[in-house]
């Protein structure tokens, strides 16, 4: 595939998605980017999601489901601001603090994992379970609230957000594709059992998987703390709702990835998704409209992504 | 040590840990009665409480055995149980009649489990993924189904409507009824052995003459059966119902499936009765908690640690070189 | 100079037992070569020499010193490589990634790995061994199974091993294959390395090797010198027993029924059938034999409905078949070539194995199926094949390649079906099951049953088949008939 | 055997981790002071059950802190709190566990099936009361003679409307014409909500001189809601506008991105919230507009009115509960509380508002201490089997001033 169709195709699904959706905006008589704040919800929606798809993105890849991630920036965003408030810091030791939290307790998860060496999905309830207990006993049931903080709550900026984002993306390319750790990754992603007898460490290298998936989710938990100035708590895994933000976006990424490098997929998957959530704001759709229509595209995009050849083979029959 | 007494020790050990879920539920009943005894509680009051909490997620969990045994996975249950439910306590309102809620009931959640099944056969999509946009797209109708009903915020169902049937014996009477549905279609029909097969290796039951299709509607069928009951049950139950009803159930039947000792995975293993063994033990977990007056964090924490605890002796074997996934 | 020392090892999976003390040596510019039945510890004993696993106890020593490899890398680093009979290469990964699986670390620069070196020492691998046709960038799973074996040649030859060790690997590759190993070991011996070459092939290890050790059940039996290799004598040292009775059939004068039971018109299926016809008889062995690419296999598949064709149709008595389904009511039964995953399910018991075929057989009024029916009909096969296990309930993972053979039998022969394909039936099974797989054949034949033998071994297709079709590019190229004088030049000349 | 050892220690991780967390759970209550006057027992220790609808909201965790730190520490009775409980199912199975528990009484904030849990009390003679809520007319006319149903105090609907009203008759006396709302649980039908968004579309159609919608007054406003599916639209009203709405907690990237666009809406005056103000538009916030809310007085929401993020406070003090405790604890040591003919409680109560820090800051002081709450236990004792009157005239003494006057 030539270059110049490879780089079509990755731009593709993005493109196809901020025009439509601005076409739906105009239909409405709404201009998409009327000032500056729409763009900072879009860089905003981009930030989370991507950081969200990333965190997930790396176990589900190799087979291991996780309901952990939302528990993890739930617990690592109440740590790091409550240690932030105590001692009067500022947004960037916190979000240093939030990042060294989530590595932590998602090496921890993984530590749980490999010794137990139970299915992954089993270990995550577990761990989701733990962890927003631990929220919930630390801050007494309150949660953390710091709407005073006008420092706190300034962090969240377009210019901060993109640097987090290109961080992430960075991070992912170097952590995945550069080193030793991201080579024996995807040894052990299509060949575990070989790469295993050859020689490869499995143990080390998922706990890192869980490690990196930690501080990524450190990170969402900060974010979404410095948007609202609160942290709300939840009990009986109200924190896996984050996880399904992050499917269609896998996705869309998995299928860009085919033309590109899927970490840059999975970035365009999240700008679309951010596309889509703005529409949303622009249109004022209520969030039962808003359920609906994003079920329809996952399913709408999953049949498409399942049977491509037989569509392809349709489409080329008509024309 | 010679082959003989090996393979005794082999098979002795594989049947321990068989056992272990079930060791779990009586550790957990015995601990549940010292606490009685020693608060003083109303025993017998308790003993019916904890049924009539688990019954709904025990009629339900058993129902998603089918689907688990295959070796997929459904996280919508809950949502499904809400639909079925509001549709039942919408056709009460129109033919004042049990029956045909109970009808109304079973026939919703069937259809809806089914169109799960179809919609990833059909599509050949991933089952779990599906599973999750049907959880939006139910959430969806829960709101719309509550607009459309146009009395608040609930739809409701005259209590001394349900007051006859909302009693222990009617309720042990459609578990044991269910259950007995379930155990014999599991262990005395066909379908059963042949979807233990298909989960654990569906390559080589295709070449058994098994039809993958067949088996997934009948899996998800039995299931949206279980779902309906689930429903039924809990209007009888409380009968006034809203968005949030049965907002849980998609996760406790998760968790008790695992937590009576049922793989992952499905395949040979998988246990008819792991669903019930499961559901008392965490409705028990929970009196317990209740009892020692925790705050919710931390009985959540211990929750979470007894969960990982016996799931640990139940599952592992020990002798796994490479991860699970 | 001993480059290789085995001192009474041991070693157990769960109940069976692998290796039994057992000792052996290979010396400097000498092809050793291990032969054994399947089962009788001769890849196990190479693999821990290599460090794929760990013996229970024994001692090793390589060059004099102590020998303990912690994984398969760190011995081809210290000198000791190993190709493995089974796929030893990751799919997802590029060929070069293949070449230093778990390597990467030699080509750090700074934190990050040096693609770029990692893909040209890959190339000068592939190069040094005459794989020069593979690209080190490629993705692995783009190429076929025998390139796919190059690169793990390529990868154990990039470390210039003292000891090499080739396991059952030349079977599957093709002639261009099976010359740059020839080649490499003959490098080896000349510049004073060690080969220790593991085959089923008697005539190749005859050829090949220097001295020949034989193993049977986890215990060396004997060494033979390339001076006193005897076809007989090495033979009966393998099975540890004269042949009671005859190995194959015996009888050539008895004709196969009249009625055809199976009747198929120019099967075409992409490049595995063209216009392939045939007609199977009542009572009647019908061997088809090929090169394992001819699309015998995918024949197989076909006639159980198992695989579509894209033209042409095929009738059991008079009806035609199209679901597997469909073929299981017409009493048709299919042995895969791939037993563990087409055949068998592992990860259930011998109970579950049997009876999934032969539910509607033993169903009360067509339903209801009750544990004790379930044991009968499941015992009946265990017994009448002689099924060695701890019971009807034993995991199958635990049974020996001979046996999951006979459940992987008994699953169709429970079900009285009179139509069987049999594809490869006994592949990696030992001689005295063999023989006795041979002998079930037989019997079966003369209860009138049909026989649809699709194998690899001439020895085989000869000793039992009333017919033989050979088979070469999807397309039939000959019709042979059982004969005492048919020998297997005669078949061979028309496969390739 | 090896399989044996972990059957061993999975008993002994049981109790291992029972006896860690027994210990380090709530202790039970120290045992008030010994019988006082007034005739109150305090020799046997009274359970209470309390039905909890919301677990980790600042509202109920000063309620709950009211009832923990201070009445459990006046008075022998120990509270047993149920989790958070979403539907009439919940309810049902916590009232069972309380009665299983031996609870004598059950106060309630969970609102999901009231009459359900009435007859389930009634049925098993537990006694049952309302805390910050009311019961429908219809309701109270089936169980005001039920004896079991001590009553229900807390703003009923039309004080829900009146906080609304008022919330909005604040800033348009003040000349403001452009509003942005949000609208809380409404599009989930929650009365609460809709009475209160009601009460602030109503006095902006009063100062607008226009109609929502063709509605304009209490009636045909609550009407109008229901009639939109409760889900509204910004409109104008005559001179005052709406200019942006939102409904709903999604909590994800659309739902703070709709916050964030009213409020940045330039000529957006004022924010108005029907609850949990400081979640919502806080952050998003600008210097010039006003922000109101619904919402405890708690450190927090002061801290806010101190540095002027939040500018109007209406909330419910968190000994507003102490009453209907102290009606409860009467009415299971055989002293209840009824109307001349038997019927059970239903006042109303409201709000404490403030609009300035200062304001905020004194009523913060008095309900956030646990030694000298808004109801001390000298002040609960006077109503220990009080006459009804005399219960009703200090309830609804609920503003901050005349409460001090009480004190004296």
């Amino acid at each position: 595939m030539s270059k110049g169709k490879r780089l079509a195709c990755t731009a593709a699904i993005p493109l196809l998605v901020c025009v439509i959706t601005n076409l739906i905006c105009m239909a409405k008589g709404v201009a998409m980017f009327e000032s500056s704040l729409h763009v900072l919800t879009l860089i905003r929606a981009v930030a989370n999601v991507i950081l969200v798809t990333y965190a997930l993105s790396i176990n589900l890849n190799s087979g291991r489901f996780d309901f952990s991630v939302g528990s993890i920036a739930l617990l690592s965003s109440v740590l790091s601001s409550a240690i932030t408030l105590k001692y009067g810091l500022g947004p960037v030791p916190m979000l240093a603090l939030s990042l060294l939290f989530g590595l932590l307790l998602g090496l921890l998860s993984g530590f749980v994992y490999i010794t137990l060496k139970l299915p992954p999905m089993i270990i995550s309830l577990g761990v989701a379970l733990f962890y927003e207990g631990l929220a919930y006993s630390i801050t007494d049931g309150h949660g953390i609230s710091f709407i005073n903080n006008k420092e706190l709550l300034g962090f969240g900026t377009i210019p901060n957000y993109l640097i987090i984002i290109v961080c992430a993306l960075i991070f992912m390319v170097i952590l995945f594709d550069q080193t030793t750790f991201g080579y024996d990754y995807k040894a052990l992603l299509s060949g575990q059992r070989v790469a295993v007898n050859t020689g490869i460490k499995e143990k080390k290298n998922a706990l890192i998987c869980y490690g990196a998936a930690g501080l990524l989710m450190g990170a969402q938990g900060f974010i979404s703390a410095t948007t609202t100035g609160s942290i709300q708590m939840s009990l009986n895994f109200g924190s896996i709702g984050i996880m399904f933000t992050a499917f269609l976006p896998m996705f869309i990424g998995g299928y860009i990835g085919r033309f590109s490098n899927d970490k840059l997929g999975y970035l365009l998957g999240a700008v679309s998704m951010a596309f889509i959530s703005l529409t949303y704001v622009r249109l004022m759709v209520n969030s039962s409209v808003q359920q609906v229509v994003s079920a329809l595209l996952l399913v709408g995009f999953l049949i498409y992504l399942n049977n491509e050849q037989r569509i392809l083979s349709l489409f080329r029959k008509t024309h | 040590m010679d082959n003989e007494k090996i393979l005794k020790r082999e098979k002795l050990r594989r049947m321990l840990f068989s056992f272990a879920p079930a060791a779990g539920l009586v550790i957990l009943f015995a601990l549940f009665m010292a606490f009685a005894i020693a608060q003083d509680i109303n025993i017998p009051y308790s003993l019916k409480n904890i049924l009539n909490q688990s019954v709904i997620v025990i009629v339900v969990a058993t129902g998603a055995i089918f689907i688990y045994t295959l070796g997929s996975f459904d996280i919508s249950l809950g949502a499904n149980m809400c639909v079925s439910a509001l549709i039942g306590a919408m056709v009460y309102g129109r033919t004042e009649s049990l029956v045909m809620m109970l009808g109304a009931c079973i026939a919703s959640a069937v259809i809806i489990s089914l169109t799960c099944s179809v919609l990833a056969s059909v599509f050949n999509l991933p089952v779990f993924v599906t599973t999750i946009a049907m959880l939006s797209l139910l959430n969806a109708a829960v709101l719309m189904l509550i607009g459309a009903n146009g009395t608040g915020d609930i739809i409701q169902v005259p209590a001394e409507a349900v007051s006859s049937i909302n009693t222990i014996q009617f309720k042990l009477f459609v578990l044991l009824a269910y259950l007995a549905v379930c155990v014999f279609a599991f262990s005395f029909l066909k379908l059963g052995r042949q979807e233990k097969f298909m989960g654990g290796n569906p390559v080589c039951a295709a070449l058994s003459g098994l039809n993958n299709s067949k088996l997934a509607i009948c899996a998800f069928a039995l299931a949206g059966l279980g779902v309906g009951l689930g429903a039924f049950l809990t209007i009888t139950y409380a009968p006034t119902l809203s968005r949030n009803t049965a907002g849980s159930v998609g996760m406790d039947v998760i968790i008790s499936i695992v937590f009576g000792g049922m793989p992952v995975s499905g395949g040979a293993r998988s246990r008819i009765y792991s669903a019930s063994i499961g559901a008392l033990s965490m409705t028990l977990l929970s009196q317990i908690m209740l009892m020692m007056n925790l705050n919710s964090g931390i009985s959540q924490m211990v929750k979470a640690v007894i969960f990982l605890l016996v799931v640990f002796i139940s599952m592992n074997d020990g002798r796994k070189t490479i991860l699970p996934r | 100079m001993k480059t290789v020392e085995i001192r009474n090892m041991n070693k157990r999976f769960g109940s069976t037992i692998a290796l039994n003390n057992v000792s052996f040596e290979a010396y400097e510019g000498e092809i050793l070569g291990l032969i054994g039945e399947n089962g009788s510890g001769k890849s196990t004993a190479t693999s821990i020499y290599a460090g794929m696993q760990k013996c229970d106890s024994g001692e090793m020593l390589f060059m004099g010193t102590p020998w303990n490899p912690s994984s398969m890398n760190d011995a081809l680093k210290k000198g000791v490589g190993m190709i493995v009979q089974e796929n030893g290469t990751v799919p997802g990964v590029s060929v070069a990634e293949n070449i230093f699986l778990s390597e990467s670390q030699r080509f750090k620069k700074g934190p990050f790995v040096d693609r770029k070196r990692m893909i040209n020492e890959a190339q000068t691998a592939l190069n040094q061994i005459g794989a020069d046709h593979i690209s080190a960038s490629q993705v692995t799973a783009m190429l076929d199974f025998q390139d796919r074996k190059l690169i793990e040649i390529a990868k154990v030859m990039a470390n210039n091993p003292k000891v090499l060790v080739v396991d059952e690997t030349t079977t599957a590759l093709s002639q261009k294959g099976r010359d740059i190993i020839y080649a490499i070991m003959e490098k080896m011996k000349k510049e004073n390395g060690t080969v220790i070459f593991i085959s089923h092939d008697l005539d190749e290890i005859m050829h090949v090797c220097d001295r020949l050790t034989v193993l049977r059940d986890g215990s060396i039996i004997t060494t033979f010198k390339k001076a006193e290799f005897d076809e007989d004598a090495i033979k009966t040292s393998m099975i540890g027993r004269e042949l009671s009775g005859s190995y194959y059939r015996d009888d050539y004068g008895d004709p196969a029924g009249e009625e055809v039971v199976l009747k198929a018109e120019n099967l075409c299926h992409t490049n595995q059938l063209d216009h392939f016809s045939f007609e199977l008889h009542k009572g009647e062995i019908l061997g088809i034999g090929g090169l394992s690419h001819c699309g015998m296999h995918t024949l197989g598949k076909v006639l159980f409905a198992a695989e579509k064709c894209e033209s042409g149709e095929f009738t059991v008595y008079g009806k035609k078949v199209n679901t597997i389904a469909e073929a299981m009511k017409m009493q048709m039964g299919y042995v895969a070539k791939d037993r563990d995953t087409e055949s068998l399910n592992t990860e259930a018991s011998i109970k579950d194995n049997i009876a999934i075929a032969g539910l509607d057989k033993f169903a009360v009024s067509g339903f209801l199926i009750l544990p004790g029916n379930e044991k009968k009909y499941v015992q009946k096969q265990i017994d009448g094949l002689s099924i060695k296990c701890t019971g009807a309930d034993q995991y199958v993972s635990a049974l020996s390649g001979g046996n999951k053979q006979k459940v992987a039998f008994g699953k169709w022969l429970g079900r009285e079906s009179e139509i069987l394909i049999l594809d490869c039936p006994t592949r990696g099974v030992d001689i005295g099951v063999k023989q006795a797989m041979y002998q079930l054949m037989y019997q079966m034949r003369q209860e009138g049953k049909s026989i649809l033998l699709i194998s690899e071994e001439m020895a085989e297709l000869i000793g039992m088949s009333d017919r033989i079709l050979v088979m070469k590019d999807g397309a039939l190229k000959k019709e042979l008939f059982r004969s005492r004088k048919l020998s297997e030049a005669d078949v061979i000349q028309y496969m390739i | 055997m090896k399989s044996f050892r972990k059957i061993l220690v999975l008993a002994l991780s049981f109790v291992l981790t029972f006896t860690l967390a027994a210990c380090s759970g709530g202790g039970s209550s120290e045992g008030g002071s010994s019988a006082s006057e007034g005739g109150i027992d305090d020799s046997k220790n009274v359970k209470i059950g309390v039905l909890v609808a919301d677990a980790t909201g600042a509202e109920a965790l000063a309620f709950r802190s009211y009832y923990e730190n201070y009445i459990a520490k006046q008075y022998n009775v120990t509270f047993m709190y149920s989790d958070e409980l979403t539907d009439a199912a919940a309810e049902a199975s916590a009232i069972d566990n309380f009665i299983a528990n031996n609870c004598k009484a059950i106060i309630s904030f969970a609102s999901s099936d009231r009459p359900a849990q009435i007859r389930k009390c009634a049925e098993n003679k537990v006694y049952y009361a309302v805390a910050t809520g009311t019961l429908s007319d219809e309701e109270y006319a089936e169980f005001k003679d039920n004896e079991y149903y001590v009553g229900a105090i807390g703003p009923d609907l039309a004080t829900e409307f009146q906080a609304g009203y008022d919330m909005a008759k604040f800033y348009l006396d003040q000349g403001k014409t452009k509003f942005a709302i949000f609208g809380g649980a409404t599009p989930y039908y929650t009365d609460m909500h809709i009475y209160r968004t009601a009460g602030m579309l109503v006095a902006m159609c009063e100062a607008g001189g226009g109609t929502y919608n063709g509605a304009s007054d209490f009636g045909s406003m609550i009407g109008k809601i229901y009639e939109m599916n409760c889900q509204l639209e910004p409109a104008k009203i005559g001179s005052v506008e709406v200019v942006s709405y939102i409904g709903g907690y999604d909590f994800d990237d659309a739902w703070f991105g709709k916050l964030a666009e009213a409020a940045n809406n330039p000529n957006v005056e004022v924010l108005l919230t029907v609850g949990s103000g400081l979640d919502t538009f806080a952050a998003f916030k600008q210097e010039s507009q006003q922000l109101a809310t619904v919402d405890s007085y708690t450190s927090d929401a002061v801290a806010a009115m101190k540095s002027g993020v939040l500018n109007y406070l209406a909330g419910k003090y968190s000994a507003s509960i102490g009453p209907i405790f102290m009606a409860t604890l009467s009415a299971v040591q055989g002293k209840p509380i009824r109307t001349a003919n038997g019927e059970a409680l239903a006042l109303s109560q409201g709000y404490w508002v403030a609009t300035s820090a200062e304001e905020a800051e004194k009523f913060y002081a008095v309900d956030s201490s646990t030694e000298d709450p808004a109801y001390t236990r000298a002040m609960l004792d006077t109503l220990f089997g009080a006459s009804y009157d005399d219960f009703a005239k200090f309830v609804s003494a609920y503003s901050f001033e005349e409460i001090q006057n009480l004190k004296k």
